[in-house]
């Protein structure tokens, strides 16, 4: 191979190869304007000229397209050179006196100041007839031909040349008509070193702006694009409608230079038969589109934008990176106004159901906007504030209180634009009948879109052969949210309806619990086990380490000399081989890797490329087919971590190549073997509570061959679901709970404990053992728990509750068969009690339908019935504000009444006075109510939470409800491994959402269950007990419980338990307790490697 | 057992005693001490000497009761518990005794953190309890601590502090019981601001008939300042002012506090003395001994019964 | 001390680490003299690590983990910032001026967020190499009590 | 367990800086419960140590190493003697037990305390420690309801409360207990009050460290000459 010496220092470039390649190796820069790696040399600018001193004929030659000779001996910076470089550039400056990349240039190379030719010579008077084209702008054109070599050599139409002679010439289309070879593809523009193209010129189909789909249509992207930065897989895709090649034929640029040869535009759409038990459907919705609503002007102001859109703007990986500026004019807006409900609760555009989310996203959004930018001025327009969720009611009030959001409680009719400026007039009714319409000027109005069902959902349900409610969503069962009405068929998600991410993991998990009944009699017999070769034992051996360093494409080696890393790392103790490769992922790569590992008797191997996060795994299974422990395997991030964030500095960057791999070398060095513990699971659960949501998960687990010991602290079962007669639908509770207590008594596999508590949980996931009190007494082995104790209904401590009997709870009301009572009479609801105050301060999400559905029970039955619903907000959500909406139809009178001010109830001898503060007539109405009913909130069983928390450690939160592992990711989960939570014990609910979230419990335990041991180990701590000083301090550190005092009074730490975060090793003051693969001397070799040159000696494994 | 105290003569009479006190001087000068004694002379029946008082370094209490004894004053030496082992103190109060010392006063001290040598080491090898306990066994049994006959017992009128603000309440007329029992006869409580915690305090102490076995002189100080009154508030462990007296105080323009302050005294004295088992009033008027005269006549006190 | 300082983070695998990753995706452009240690989570990170690192010879450490409240594993962060604050002690103790030491939250979101934290971190550490005063504003180190470890309480 | 606490770094920079090989000796008993001198300190103090020799331009080795219990000879091993051999000073970051010790087994070597004794305690939650008993050698903590007002009373007062007892806080200390609001407390609740009108007499010191360094004799434990381990 040539070797050659550049600015005295030798290279050995192989052959091929052009001066530039070789000064590259070197790390030498040069600077290029016609070169483009993609395109053949030409030489044409002559800015890379260099000065060959010896070994060939001296003189100037351009470094892009000389070749690299063998003896060459080259300047790049010599008198010579730089003095050539200058007279290029005056030459450039003249011809093009607008180009950025010339001026730096001139400014870098000291070039005096030229005045500006004038006037820019213009080549039509302004005016274009529209088949002729425009030459590219001459006043940026420096005409080095790179756009004319690129159409001709890469995408091949030559659609563009060089037209004129002297200073006539330009670069331009034939004759300057328009194109009629041109593709549209924009190559020219790309790579045009001075931005003198605008592909519009040539071609009359140029390249459309794609808006970005993932920023909801904010910015645009390429038809070559990586969808979003959690896509998985994470490769870019081509969005073949916007191809130039697939709407062409022509381009192919792409294929052409893709280093991987990844390109294949003969991949098609398959279609696949597939042999399955059972489907599940997960479409998700649609967001509303907001054009829709005209009258909020979207689409024709530039400041009205979805809630979507202001999610990406408020996104660091977003179009303005987190920063919260409006697209008009890209300033900070300060009064952002949202408006609620749109496409929502709105029969005008079909949608009369509630979205059931944006409230809560609004008050987010809001509360987002002031953290990133405090003196934001943050406004709800919103008909009813619907914080139902758990924890929902509390992060509201944080918004007002903490945030000072401002709700106002009321519709927007119209949106106007202030004639400069781009703000936003909104007209609105103020609250109370004083104010009337009054108009606010905004600079930036967030539109809170509604969830639709998804265009493709009816097609989908039409294939399942599922049937779809009126508005386009798949119909759940009665009861049963993650049934269809095919059975076999499942719904999970926004697909039945708008739903939250909490009840959408729910109902998903409910869905696979589902499945698994289905389909457990074939469980694990489709699984396909890897086999692996025995694991060599690696014991005592001196560490021969292999690295693999990665090109990545032109990735890495774009930025990093991965050559020389590969040669440095090589001269490193202990490294016995490397090698660098364009894709280390590839396949081939990997069977190579596990020859190497045999043919070079590897016992540790490091990879040099991108993100441990996505292809540690890959490397990981090549070991263990290789037969080498998987945990001798590191890797070294030279791409995220190095070549794609510090491109403009290529020394640097490989310098810092070079660290880190060294420092994952001194990692490597120390690497253990660890072996895996499998621990049986006793396939058996713990429910504990025997109310509909107990006997639910029960029954799902049941079903599935797995033994529950259900335990009820009454000497009955059905808990609260007893005292319920109808669902809101109209389904009949009472044959549903009597058609599960049957069930769940027939189950073979269910035990129920009656009249009995826990005592005593001892264990951990897949090992529990639980002792009874109460009637029985007995110990219970079992792998899991379910925590399903329920809640109460609040007694009401006001209103005559309990003074008068004409006062009664929405329970005692329904409890009682609405009868002829009714007619003609008056009945009065009053919400919120127990609900929302200082005592709960959590809404109990379910009174409103309560009372909704009780007052249409009245009112269908007895029309001459009055009933009125005094209330702060109703929060009907999802499909229940159909009824709402029907209860209004009917008559059924609702009274809003400020939160501060709640209605008087008094009694006299004929019946009741309730007086209620009307916020829309603004005064007090009396009301004389025959019936007052209470709209009491649901309470948790503070005692018996209080102690279950305490013996299972499962946390409860300032509510007393059990709290779970995650909101929104894990509802039913507890920190705690193995431990459920389902029901009322959760938050309040409705039944059928009781019933999801029981499935849904069982469905996760399921997911233990099933298998026949766990994997214990791996990344977990250890104790070494010669050190350990039992000083309790791990045991008090882990929130997981894992560390315990043996029986030898040491330390030790329940792998079961462990979770791998080595809190309790950086605790430890006997430094008794070290994470594996992530011990004090791994880590401090790591960066001990990265930080010095040399590894001192002796440094070997433990 | 009767003792030359003037102060235990007055009390068996049925006077109603007046006692003040008297710091030692931060010097060795003799004069200064005599200077604040004439500012007492004829006013009191008995003048206190302050141990080493917060903690800070003065005069020896001993040596400044002999100062003030050769002026004429029947001293009330205080001795803390803070400085001494047993072997001095018992040696201290055999050297009082043969220096015509007629009183003692039985303190724990207060902890050397609040003094100028917060670094000292402090002894506490017995407490003002068994101060008052040992005083009592060296002259009542002629016995030394540990067992010795004494040769010639001391023969002092034995007294001991009590706070009775200090926390936990109901503690402290246990405690004074306790205090009694070891041997004390008299008691100089810290000073009163709070008349009615005072008098219930004394009810207990009424209901244990304290009051019989021992006499009881109210402590009082009178304020300067509103400032003063506060500071003692914030400041100053087991003070109970109570805010209306800070309220008086500050009503009052600044330069007329300090009237307006010995007011407030002079109607104390009057208060404290309607109560029952009340024997007579400690006047501690720090750094202000020229004001005692005034107090103890406006109080109708003056002039003092000869012994 | 260098003119390029050598700076180690240590990142969190949940949200620094991933926000790193991020950083790369968007091609966010920061200083070469950051050197990533990947952890599984800042409870990981003792007071010696980070002592190491600079006896190793780093001019700069920075520990970045979730933002409170969001940490895998519930509270490791709120320990972590904890012992940065002791590290950070013991660092002035030895002449070492402790804003060569700072905690971060980064949300495995925030990519771009890494890219600037890092820049500034390496900026304040070239301005002390530099013999100059960090701007930073550094939580002024209380007098421990005589008995008590912050620290170490939970 | 004996609760001690790092000594100031100034303090143990200018001891090790004396001298040219330094080995800093932890204990892996009770200064590693309560964080002072466990090999996790051993190890702050090593890169503390280096950090500030290279900020100061002095140049000594430091070398490290902990043992099980400084208080028992046979720990002191041989690998811990040919450390202890190959240094010029030790600092030991034991109790002063364990300081004493060392020097005495090691009587050539500089032997330097690198923690401060402070008391015998406890660990009241982790990260704070709380001194209990003062080893007075006569325990009276029966006779106070389990609350030893030697240990735990500024002034150690057997008749206590002092005038200074406030909100049940001492007066030395805002954030301390007082004892004695602590005793009066717990008596009321035991209904034992009363037992407090009791005087208790002065306390019986002889057996306390004002007795002279005290010895405990077990005579049926002691070895006999001949079959006692050599070492």
């Amino acid at each position: 191979m040539p070797v050659l010496t550049i600015d005295g220092q030798t290279v050995e470039v192989e052959k091929g190869k052009t001066l530039l390649d070789a000064a590259k190796e070197l790390n030498i820069e040069i600077p290029t304007l016609c070169h483009h790696w993609a395109v053949p040399e030409a030489g044409a600018c002559r800015i890379c000229v260099v000065e060959i001193k010896a070994g060939g004929r001296p003189g100037l030659v351009p470094a892009c397209s000389y070749p690299a000779e063998d003896g060459l001996v080259i300047e790049t910076y010599s008198d010579r050179v730089v003095q050539s470089r200058r007279m290029t550039l005056a030459l450039m400056i003249n011809r093009a006196p607008r180009a950025g990349v010339i001026m730096e240039l001139a400014e870098q190379y000291q070039l005096p100041s030229i005045p500006l030719k004038s006037p820019p010579h213009s080549t039509s008077d302004g005016h274009t007839p529209e088949d002729t084209a425009e030459p590219c702008d001459t006043d940026l054109c420096i005409m080095c031909g790179l756009c004319v070599r690129v159409c001709r050599e890469v995408i091949g139409p030559e659609a563009t040349c060089f037209s004129g002679r002297g200073i006539e010439r330009e670069i331009a289309t034939p004759y300057k008509q328009l194109s009629d070879v041109c593709i549209g593809c924009g190559a020219c523009a790309f790579v045009c070193p001075t931005g003198a193209i605008d592909p519009a010129q040539f071609s009359p189909n140029p390249l459309a702006s794609i808006p970005h789909e993932f920023n909801a249509q904010l910015g645009d992207r390429r038809p070559i694009h990586i969808p979003y930065a959690q896509a998985v897989p994470l490769v870019p895709v081509i969005d073949t409608e916007n191809c130039i090649h697939f709407q062409t034929d022509g381009c192919g640029a792409c294929s052409k230079i893709c280093p991987a040869n990844a390109i294949d535009y003969e991949i098609k759409d398959r279609e696949q038969d597939l042999n399955v038990g059972a489907i599940v459907l997960t479409g998700g919705f649609d967001a509303f589109d907001a054009a829709r609503k005209s009258e909020y002007g979207f689409g024709r102001y530039p400041n009205v934008l979805t809630a979507m859109q202001f999610e990406r703007i408020l996104s660091a990986s977003g179009p303005t990176e987190g920063h919260l500026a409006r697209p008009s004019d890209h300033k900070k807006p300060n009064r952002i106004a949202w408006i609620q409900c749109v496409g929502s609760r709105d029969a005008a555009c079909g949608n009369t159901y509630c979205s059931s989310v944006c409230c809560m996203y609004a008050t987010k959004e809001a509360i987002v906007a002031k953290e990133h930018e405090a003196d934001v001025e943050a406004t709800i327009f919103y008909i009813d504030l619907r914080a139902f969720g758990k924890g929902f009611e509390s992060f509201y009030n944080r918004a007002k209180e903490e945030h000072s959001v401002r709700y106002v409680r009321s519709q927007v009719s119209s949106i106007k634009e202030t004639p400069a400026g781009n703000n936003l007039i909104l007209r609105y009714v103020a609250e109370g009948n004083s104010k009337g319409l009054v108009e606010e000027e905004f600079d930036m109005v967030v539109l809170s879109v509604g969830l639709e069902a998804q265009a493709t959902t009816a097609e989908m349900a039409a294939i399942a052969g599922v049937n779809c409610n009126q508005f386009g969503f798949a119909e759940s069962q009665p009861f049963l949210q993650p049934l269809s009405n095919r059975e076999g068929v499942f719904l999970s998600g926004a697909v039945s309806g708008p739903k939250d991410i909490p009840e959408t993991v729910m109902q998903s998990s409910a869905a696979a619990a589902k499945v698994g009944e289905l389909l457990a009699p074939v469980r694990g017999t489709e699984v396909k086990v890897s086999e692996y070769p025995p694991e060599r034992d690696v014991t005592g051996e001196e560490p021969r380490i292999g690295v693999f360093v990665c090109h990545c494409g032109i990735n890495i080696s774009s930025v990093v000399n991965v050559t020389e890393v590969s040669e440095y790392i090589r001269s490193l103790p202990n490294v016995v081989y490397t090698e660098h490769t364009i894709f280390t992922c590839s396949q081939d790569t990997q069977e190579r890797m596990k020859e190497v590992i045999k043919e070079h008797n590897l016992n540790r191997v490091i990879v040099a490329s991108c993100t441990p996060r996505t292809h540690e795994p890959l490397f990981q299974e090549t070991m263990r087919q290789a037969g080498l422990n998987k945990c001798l395997f590191e890797m070294a991030d030279i791409r995220e971590q190095c070549s794609w964030v510090h491109k403009d500095n290529p020394v640097a960057a490989t310098a810092k190549a070079k660290d880190l791999v060294r420092g994952s070398v001194g990692k490597s060095r120390l690497l253990e073997p660890i072996q895996f513990r499998k621990v049986g699971v006793t396939k058996a659960a713990l429910v504990v509570g025997g109310g509909i949501s107990g006997m639910t998960a029960a029954l799902a687990l049941g079903k599935q061959g797995f033994k529950v010991c259900l335990v009820e602290k009454t000497g009955e079962l059905g808990g609260n679901l007893r005292t319920l007669k109808t669902s809101m639908e109209g389904y009949d509770w009472q044959e549903f709970l009597k058609e599960t207590i049957e069930q769940v008594k027939a189950q073979p596999e269910i035990d129920i404990v009656l009249n009995s508590e826990i005592d005593e949980v001892t264990g951990f996931v897949g090992n529990f053992t639980t002792k009874l009190k109460g009637e029985s007494t007995a110990e219970f082995k079992h792998g899991v728990i379910l925590l399903a104790t329920g809640a109460d209904e609040y007694q009401p401590q006001a209103f005559e509750y309990g003074q008068s009997d004409r006062v009664v709870t929405q329970r005692e009301l329904a409890a009682e068969r609405i009868d002829d009572n009714y007619d003609g009479k008056t009945v009065v609801m009053i919400q919120c009690v127990g609900s929302r105050d200082k005592e709960h301060p959590y809404c109990s999400r379910v009174c409103c339908g309560t009372a909704v559905k009780n007052a249409l029970d009245i009112k269908t039955r007895h029309p001459s019935a009055n009933v009125y619903i005094l209330y702060r907000e109703i929060r009907t959500y999802e499909f229940k504000e159909l009824y709402y909406r029907k209860a209004r139809e009917l008559g059924v009178k609702f009274i809003h009444f400020p939160d501060e001010a709640y209605p008087n109830v008094s009694g006299n001898g004929s019946g009741m006075l309730v007086t209620v503060r009307d916020t829309v007539l603004d005064r007090d109405i009396d009301l004389k109510a025959d019936l007052v009913v209470l709209s009491a909130g649901i309470i948790p069983n503070t005692v018996s939470n209080r102690r279950l928390s305490e013996m299972m450690k499962a946390a409860l939160n300032e509510d007393n409800f059990f709290m779970e592992a995650h909101v929104k990711l894990r509802p039913v989960d507890f920190a705690n491994e193995g431990i459920f939570v389902c029901g009322l014990a959760h938050s309040p609910k409705y039944t059928e959402e009781n019933v999801t979230q029981a499935l849904a419990a069982a469905g996760r335990a399921a997911v233990i269950l099933s298998k026949e041991a766990l994997e214990v180990g791996g990344v977990v701590s250890h104790v070494d007990p010669d050190k350990c000083a039992t000083c309790l301090t791990c045991v008090r550190e882990c929130i997981y419980e894992a560390p315990f005092v043996n029986a030898d009074g040491k330390a030790e730490i329940e792998e079961a338990k462990c979770q791998g975060c080595g809190n309790c090793a950086a605790a430890c003051p006997a430094e008794a307790i070290q994470l594996r693969t992530f011990t004090d001397r791994q880590e401090r070799a790591l960066f001990m490697s990265m930080l010095r040159e040399e590894v001192p000696a002796g440094v070997g494994p433990e | 057992m009767k003792t030359k105290s003037n102060i235990e003569r007055l009390l068996e009479k049925g006077e109603f005693v007046v006692t003040s006190e008297c710091g030692p001087p931060r010097g060795s000068d003799a004069e200064a001490v005599r200077k604040k004694g004439n500012l007492l002379k004829g006013v009191v029946d008995g003048v206190n000497v302050t141990d080493n008082q917060t903690s800070v370094v003065r005069m020896s209490s001993l040596s400044s009761c002999i100062i003030l004894k050769e002026m004429g004053f029947d001293p009330i030496w205080q001795l803390v518990c803070r400085d001494r082992n047993r072997i001095a103190i018992q040696s201290d109060i055999l050297g009082a005794a043969a220096l015509g010392i007629n009183n003692l006063l039985c303190l724990s001290g207060d902890h050397q953190s609040f003094g100028d040598n917060p670094k000292a080491k402090n002894v506490y090898d017995i407490d003002s309890i068994q101060l008052i306990y040992t005083a009592k066994t060296l002259r009542d049994e002629g016995k030394f601590l540990g067992g010795d006959e004494v040769k010639g017992a001391p023969m002092l009128f034995i007294g001991a502090a009590e706070n009775p603000f200090a926390d936990p309440f109901e503690i402290r007329a246990l405690r004074l019981g306790k205090k009694v029992k070891a041997g004390a006869e008299f008691i100089q409580t810290q000073c009163i601001y709070n008349v009615e915690k005072f008098s219930k305090w004394m009810e207990e102490v009424r209901e244990r008939g304290l009051h019989e076995k021992c006499a009881i002189l109210a402590g009082v100080t009178p304020l300067k300042s509103a400032g003063m009154a506060k500071y003692m508030k914030k400041n100053v462990p087991g003070m109970d002012v109570p805010d209306s007296l800070i309220e008086r105080l500050s009503a009052v323009p600044k330069e007329n506090q300090a009237e307006e302050g010995i007011k407030i005294c002079v109607e104390m004295i009057q208060q404290l003395k309607e109560i029952e088992g009340v024997r007579g009033v400690h006047i501690m008027a720090i750094e202000w001994e020229e004001k005692v005269a005034e107090i103890v006549k406006a109080a109708g006190l003056s002039p003092r019964p000869s012994a | 001390m260098k003119n390029e300082p050598t700076i180690i983070a240590f990142c969190c695998h949940y949200c620094a680490f991933t926000a790193a990753d991020l950083a790369g995706t968007m091609r966010k452009q920061y200083p070469t003299n950051i050197r990533i240690v990947r952890i599984p989570c800042t409870g990981k990170v003792s007071e010696n690590m980070v002592l190491q690192a600079f006896v190793e010879g780093a001019d700069g450490v920075m520990v970045a983990g979730c933002e409170i409240g969001s940490c895998h594993f519930i509270q490791g962060n709120v320990r972590a910032v904890k012992r940065v604050a002791h590290a950070k002690k013991l660092l002035e103790e030895t002449g070492v001026n402790p804003d060569r030491l700072e905690f971060y939250h980064v949300a495995a979101s925030q990519g771009p967020l890494f890219a600037t934290t890092s820049a500034e971190f390496t900026e304040r550490i070239k301005q002390l190499n530099a013999g100059g005063k960090a701007s930073a504003d550094t939580t002024s180190a209380e007098t421990p009590q005589e008995t008590v470890h912050d620290s170490s309480r939970t | 367990m004996i609760v001690a606490e790092r000594k100031l770094f100034d303090d143990l920079y200018a001891k090790a800086s004396k001298h040219k090989k330094v080995l800093l000796l932890g204990c892996g008993t009770c200064v590693t419960v309560c964080m002072a001198g466990g090999e996790k300190e051993v190890d702050i103090l090593d890169s503390q140590l280096k950090l500030a020799s290279r900020e100061r331009g002095d140049d000594f080795e430091v070398t490290t190493h902990t043992i099980v219990r400084q208080c028992d000879d046979e720990f002191f091993d041989e690998e811990t003697s040919r450390k202890i051999a190959a240094a010029d000073a030790v600092i030991t970051l034991a109790c002063g037990v364990g300081v004493q010790f060392c020097s005495e087994k090691y009587p050539e070597k500089r032997v330097y305390a690198g923690v401060n004794t402070v008391f015998y305690g406890a660990t009241v939650e982790q990260g704070l420690w709380e001194e209990r008993c003062a080893g007075c050698g006569e325990c009276i903590v029966d006779q106070f309801a389990g609350i030893c007002p030697v240990a735990r009373c500024a002034k150690s007062l057997m008749n206590g409360p002092c005038g200074g007892s406030s909100n049940g806080k001492c007066e030395v200390d805002k954030e301390t207990d007082c004892a004695w609001a602590l005793i009066v407390k717990r008596m009321k609740e035991l209904g034992t009050l009363e037992e407090l009108s009791e005087i208790t007499l002065p306390k019986d010191w002889s057996t306390s460290r004002d007795g002279g360094p005290r010895r405990i004799v077990h005579e049926s434990l002691r070895l006999d000459e001949g079959t006692k381990k050599e070492g």
